[in-house]
């Protein structure tokens, strides 16, 4: 038992992280309504962001990714340990713009299909096209 | 960073994630959908990363809101699931 | 100007797309031929860095200027360079034909259209090329993302087909993240050569296994393998002939060579075939996907559905011969590579032919084709006899390597299924062969009347399709050469036992 | 669907679960991703670009060429929802107008007013009276918005934001326009062909900037190259160029921004907004 306590501490944060994963892929899977799949999709890709974010986070101080500089700090080198790692920042500002890219176009596409059945239910979709 | 902080956070977001696919109205969902974008964009800032931090803040929080809304606005708010 | 041809490739459809989406609202007409610049640069610059990778090796090439594992690299060895110019080219060639469909389907929508065919190849060529594993996942979103517009201009129940499609893909691109995510946390790097010489100390992480798989779904989802493949056939049926006659050839094609080359440069073959031993139960899954993608395509009765699920078993075939973990295995799967893209823009073309001329793709629209078009039907013959796997036509070739590939790994089901699914493909083919052959002869008998006049596709769609069709007999014809000058090379040495 | 959905959620929960045992404790700062690749650009940043924000040069120059392609995948979007959406030829419809100065509102069925008319005003279908507090609080709010996104831009190299933020906030004050007022205002300011021209402008400078490098004799995004023309030295150099990159994608976001509302908020029609 006390073994375990180190464990829980150094990994919860992954275990929620990958928690929340799944809510999102879940309601992908199973939702029935498309904009409640869009959400999904959403929360999936952010929780991967997440992911992402938190592999750059350095516990004991580490500041954010801007350097000090200007007049009174002068040049000394940079300990790398005193900033988060900013690599993964970077990708995932790419990923941000991706998820809200993939966002639009799904919402212009559930729009034209709002407009052509009347209904943003898969099934009732499905019925209608089974029907013609 | 504080992680009775980020603890507390991390919790809400999944509530608020949980929140956001189950409710029943469709501009509910939006505005829940906000909130989880501005929960996740306070996680990031604990975590020092304050540019996607900020770009979740403007996107998420903000612009993807406003097309949810205008989608919702051009279909329909009810929904069976 | 010569080190640069691995970023002009890349720039040059680019630059082209924002022209011509800026045309679109200055001159109309400027659309079309600045496409087919951007286009036409792009192919040239591909076949012309693949000539020069034969001569001299491998090329790399620092984006930025900065060293590999801190900036972005590009990498051309042999098998990004033909993959490279069979992406560029055909398109290009597809580009050339569909003017015309273009101008009768969305008229209004030139530009846009235009843009997004330009940024496709980007995409997809930005893939092959790029040395980096991030910079594959958002050209990979370039590429879908274009795809998933794309596909809903059809009208009708595409936009469905797309947001399906959209929906996964994205799960495929963010499996794919998700791996690339776990690789990251355990190695620190994203440059593929970095990756793989990280990788042998940890081999035997459960996290890279985990990654591994991720990815494999992930680029699994993105091609269509068997159980994943739900989207593909109402995608590619509903999408405008134009569109799928592009995406349809180069899509998958690009994800089987994205799987091979994680499996060669990242993950490494011994990693693969020695540590994890996977090979067994992922040929049987090929196996399935080539037998249950010719019994759906026998239950169809439209013609490019058909196609459709001829699509998904012969991504069976490629991942097959991947996997079988021999030589003769992945030349077979490089080579149908080439093959099939060919055959399938053959099949595509015609199809599009057709639809322009009779407005439908159902079996009964077929009838009397034969002498209706004759040469487009020509064409579909040769790629028909292509697929099935007739000696002088390419399709065989490629075939044979797989079939001597499964022989030597002892995997006698999957050579069971490719027999099984020639056999398939010779009753699906000959069947539309016979609708559109004999079926205004009885038509004639029954009225009386002279059999309707010839109505071909004209030219600017004719000569692209007779060119790939040629194509594929010539291909064919020089199978030696290409597999001992390009793919016997690239085959690492772990395989050649 | 429910049942598929759960176990292939929880399959795919668990495997990545078991995964979790092999990483790094969460934070750890001797873990892979912190000590292999990103020392570099915290300790080498300054020295070689001149840009105290990592994150701005690490996203625009080291991995700038991602960037590029991160503005294009916007790009893409623009121009998806405008092709799946925009209705470009369509049949006359019903439009209200209002008399501004008895109020009295008039419904013409398919024909329609003069455009600039002093006596009436044209108001959306489902239009409601007397927004003046929004209006005029919008109307105050716009051009402080648009400021902050202009040093968002500007200040990307030395505090959090970049081309991209700048590019949205500048975009969400024109939706601000669009909601307070109606689409047309918005539309008036700025015209749906600027709004399409705007979209590859921004991407073009980008990739503009890129090729010149390239035509100067760098390779493609090397801004170092670009020193000969900036009469400054490659390092500064490079962080002018970055500067230059990040208005381009600022440009294209706004443009796209506006476009994707505009069509989704209108389904198309451009003409009524929320």
């Amino acid at each position: 038992m006390t073994d375990l306590i180190p464990v829980i501490v150094a990994k919860y944060n992954y275990w929620l992280y990958i928690v929340l994963m799944m809510i999102g892929l879940y309601a992908m899977i199973a939702k029935n309504n498309l904009i409640k799949k869009l959400v999904g999709m959403n929360i999936f890709q952010t929780s991967i962001i997440l992911f992402y974010v938190s592999m750059g986070c350095k516990t004991g101080g580490a500041t954010i990714p801007i350097i000090q500089h200007g007049l009174g700090v002068g040049h000394h080198a940079i300990d790398p340990a005193h900033y988060v790692n900013p690599l993964p920042h970077v990708l995932m500002l790419t990923a941000i713009v991706v998820s809200v890219s993939t966002f639009g176009v799904a919402v212009a596409l559930a729009i034209k299909i709002y407009q052509r059945h009347k209904t943003l239910e898969e099934d009732e979709i499905l019925a209608q096209s089974r029907e013609r | 960073m504080i992680w009775q902080f980020d603890l507390a956070i991390l919790t809400l977001v999944i509530v608020t994630a949980i929140a956001a696919i189950s409710v029943k109205d469709l501009l509910g969902c939006a505005i829940l959908f906000g909130a989880y974008s501005f929960l996740m964009c306070l996680l990031w800032s604990i975590m020092a990363a304050v540019d996607v931090a900020f770009t979740e803040a403007s996107v998420g929080a903000g612009v993807s809101t406003v097309f949810f809304v205008a989608a919702v606005f051009h279909t329909t708010r009810r929904t069976r699931d | 100007m010569n080190d640069h041809y691995p970023a002009l490739l890349i720039i040059s459809p680019l630059l082209f797309s924002y022209l011509t989406s800026a045309a679109a609202w200055i001159r109309k007409g400027l659309c079309y031929p600045l496409a087919v610049v951007g286009s036409g640069l792009s192919a040239w610059f591909s076949v012309w860095l693949f000539a020069n990778v034969l001569q001299k090796g491998t090329i790399e090439y620092r984006l930025g200027g900065w060293e590999a594992p801190w900036g972005i690299g590009y990498r051309v060895d042999t098998l990004n360079g033909l993959v490279l110019t069979v992406v560029s080219v055909l398109a290009f060639i597809n580009l050339v034909s569909t003017r015309r469909s273009v101008a009768a389907e969305f008229p209004e929508k030139e530009g846009a259209f235009y843009t997004l065919y330009l940024l496709f190849i980007v995409g997809l060529v930005g893939m092959t090329v790029t040395g980096d594993l991030f910079n594959l996942y958002v050209l990979l979103e370039v590429a879908s993302l274009t795809s998933y517009a794309l596909i809903a201009l059809g009208g009708g129940r595409a936009p469905l087909a797309s947001l399906n499609y959209l929906f996964m893909g994205t799960i495929g691109g963010c499996f794919y993240l998700l791996g690339v995510g776990y690789l990251y946390i355990m190695t620190g790097s994203l440059n593929m050569a970095d990756v793989a010489s990280l990788l042998p100390a940890i081999h035997t992480s459960s996290a890279v296994w985990v990654a591994f798989t991720f990815c494999m779904v992930g680029v699994g989802l993105k091609m269509a393998f068997f159980p994943l493949h739900v989207w593909l056939p109402n995608a590619y049926t509903y999408a405008p002939s134009a569109v799928s006659s592009l995406i349809a050839p180069l899509m998958t094609k690009v994800m089987v060579y994205v799987m091979i080359r994680l499996m060669i440069s990242v993950f490494s073959l011994d990693f693969i075939f020695g540590y994890l031993k996977v090979a067994d139960p992922m040929v049987w899954l090929s196996v399935l996907a080539i037998i249950m993608g010719a019994l759906l395509a026998l239950a169809q009765k439209n013609l490019k559905r058909m196609f459709c699920y001829i699509i998904v078993s012969e991504i069976g075939y490629m991942v097959g011969g991947a996997w079988l973990g021999n030589a003769a295995g992945m030349t077979g799967a490089i080579l149908h590579i080439l093959n099939d893209a060919l055959m399938t823009i053959t099949l595509f073309l015609a199809a599009g032919n057709i639809y322009y001329k009779i407005n439908g793709l159902e079996f009964h629209q077929l009838r009397g084709l034969f002498h209706r078009m004759p040469l487009t039907m020509a064409c579909f013959v040769t790629a028909a006899l292509s697929i099935i796997g007739v000696p002088p036509t390419c399709g065989f070739f490629s075939k044979w390597y797989l079939i001597t590939g499964a022989l030597q790994a002892g995997q006698y089901g999957f050579l069971a299924a490719l027999l099984f699914s020639s056999l398939v493909n010779v009753i699906l083919f000959f069947r539309v062969i016979e609708i559109s052959y004999y079926g205004d002869m009885q038509h004639a008998h029954g009225h009386g009347s002279p059999s309707e006049p010839r109505t071909e596709a004209p030219a600017t769609m004719l000569t692209p399709l007779l060119i790939v069709s040629t194509g594929l007999v010539i291909i064919g014809m020089y199978t030696g050469t290409i597999v001992t000058t390009l793919i016997d090379p690239i085959i690492p040495a772990a395989l050649a036992r | 669907m429910k049942t598929a959905g759960l176990i292939i959620v929880v399959l795919a929960g668990a495997i990545l679960l078991y995964a979790t045992r092999d990483f790094p404790p969460w934070g750890a700062p001797d873990s892979p991703a912190s000590t292999h690749v990103s020392p570099r650009y915290l300790q080498k940043s300054m020295e070689e670009t001149a840009v105290p924000n990592v994150v701005t040069s690490v996203l625009a120059d080291y991995r700038g060429f991602d960037t590029m392609f991160e503005t294009t995948v916007i790009f893409c979007a623009g121009i998806g929802c405008f092709a799946l959406l925009r209705i470009l030829r369509r049949k006359p419809e019903d439009r209200y107008y209002r008399h501004i100065a008895t109020e009295i509102t008039l419904h013409l069925k398919g024909g329609k007013l003069p455009e600039k008319s002093r006596e009436f005003e044209r108001i959306d279908t489902l239009w409601t009276p007397y927004d003046l507090i929004i209006k005029t609080m919008c109307r105050i709010l716009v051009p402080f918005i648009q400021l902050f996104a202009l040093y968002v831009i500007a200040h990307g190299h030395h505090s959090p934001g970049g081309g991209f933020q700048g590019g949205v906030i500048l975009g969400a004050s024109m939706i601000l326009v669009a909601i307070s007022h109606n689409m047309r205002t918005a539309i008036g300011r700025i015209s749906e062909k600027t709004d399409n021209l705007l979209m590859p402008t921004g991407v073009f400078i980008y990739a503009g900037i890129g090729t010149l490098c390239l035509i100067l004799g760098a390779n493609f995004l090397d801004y170092s190259g670009l020193s000969t023309i900036l009469f400054s030295g490659p390092i500064m150099a490079r962080s002018h160029g970055i500067f230059g990159v990040e208005i381009g994608v600022g440009i294209t976001v706004m443009a796209v921004m506006i476009s994707i509302y505009n069509n989704l908020a209108s389904a198309g029609k451009q003409d009524e907004g929320l």
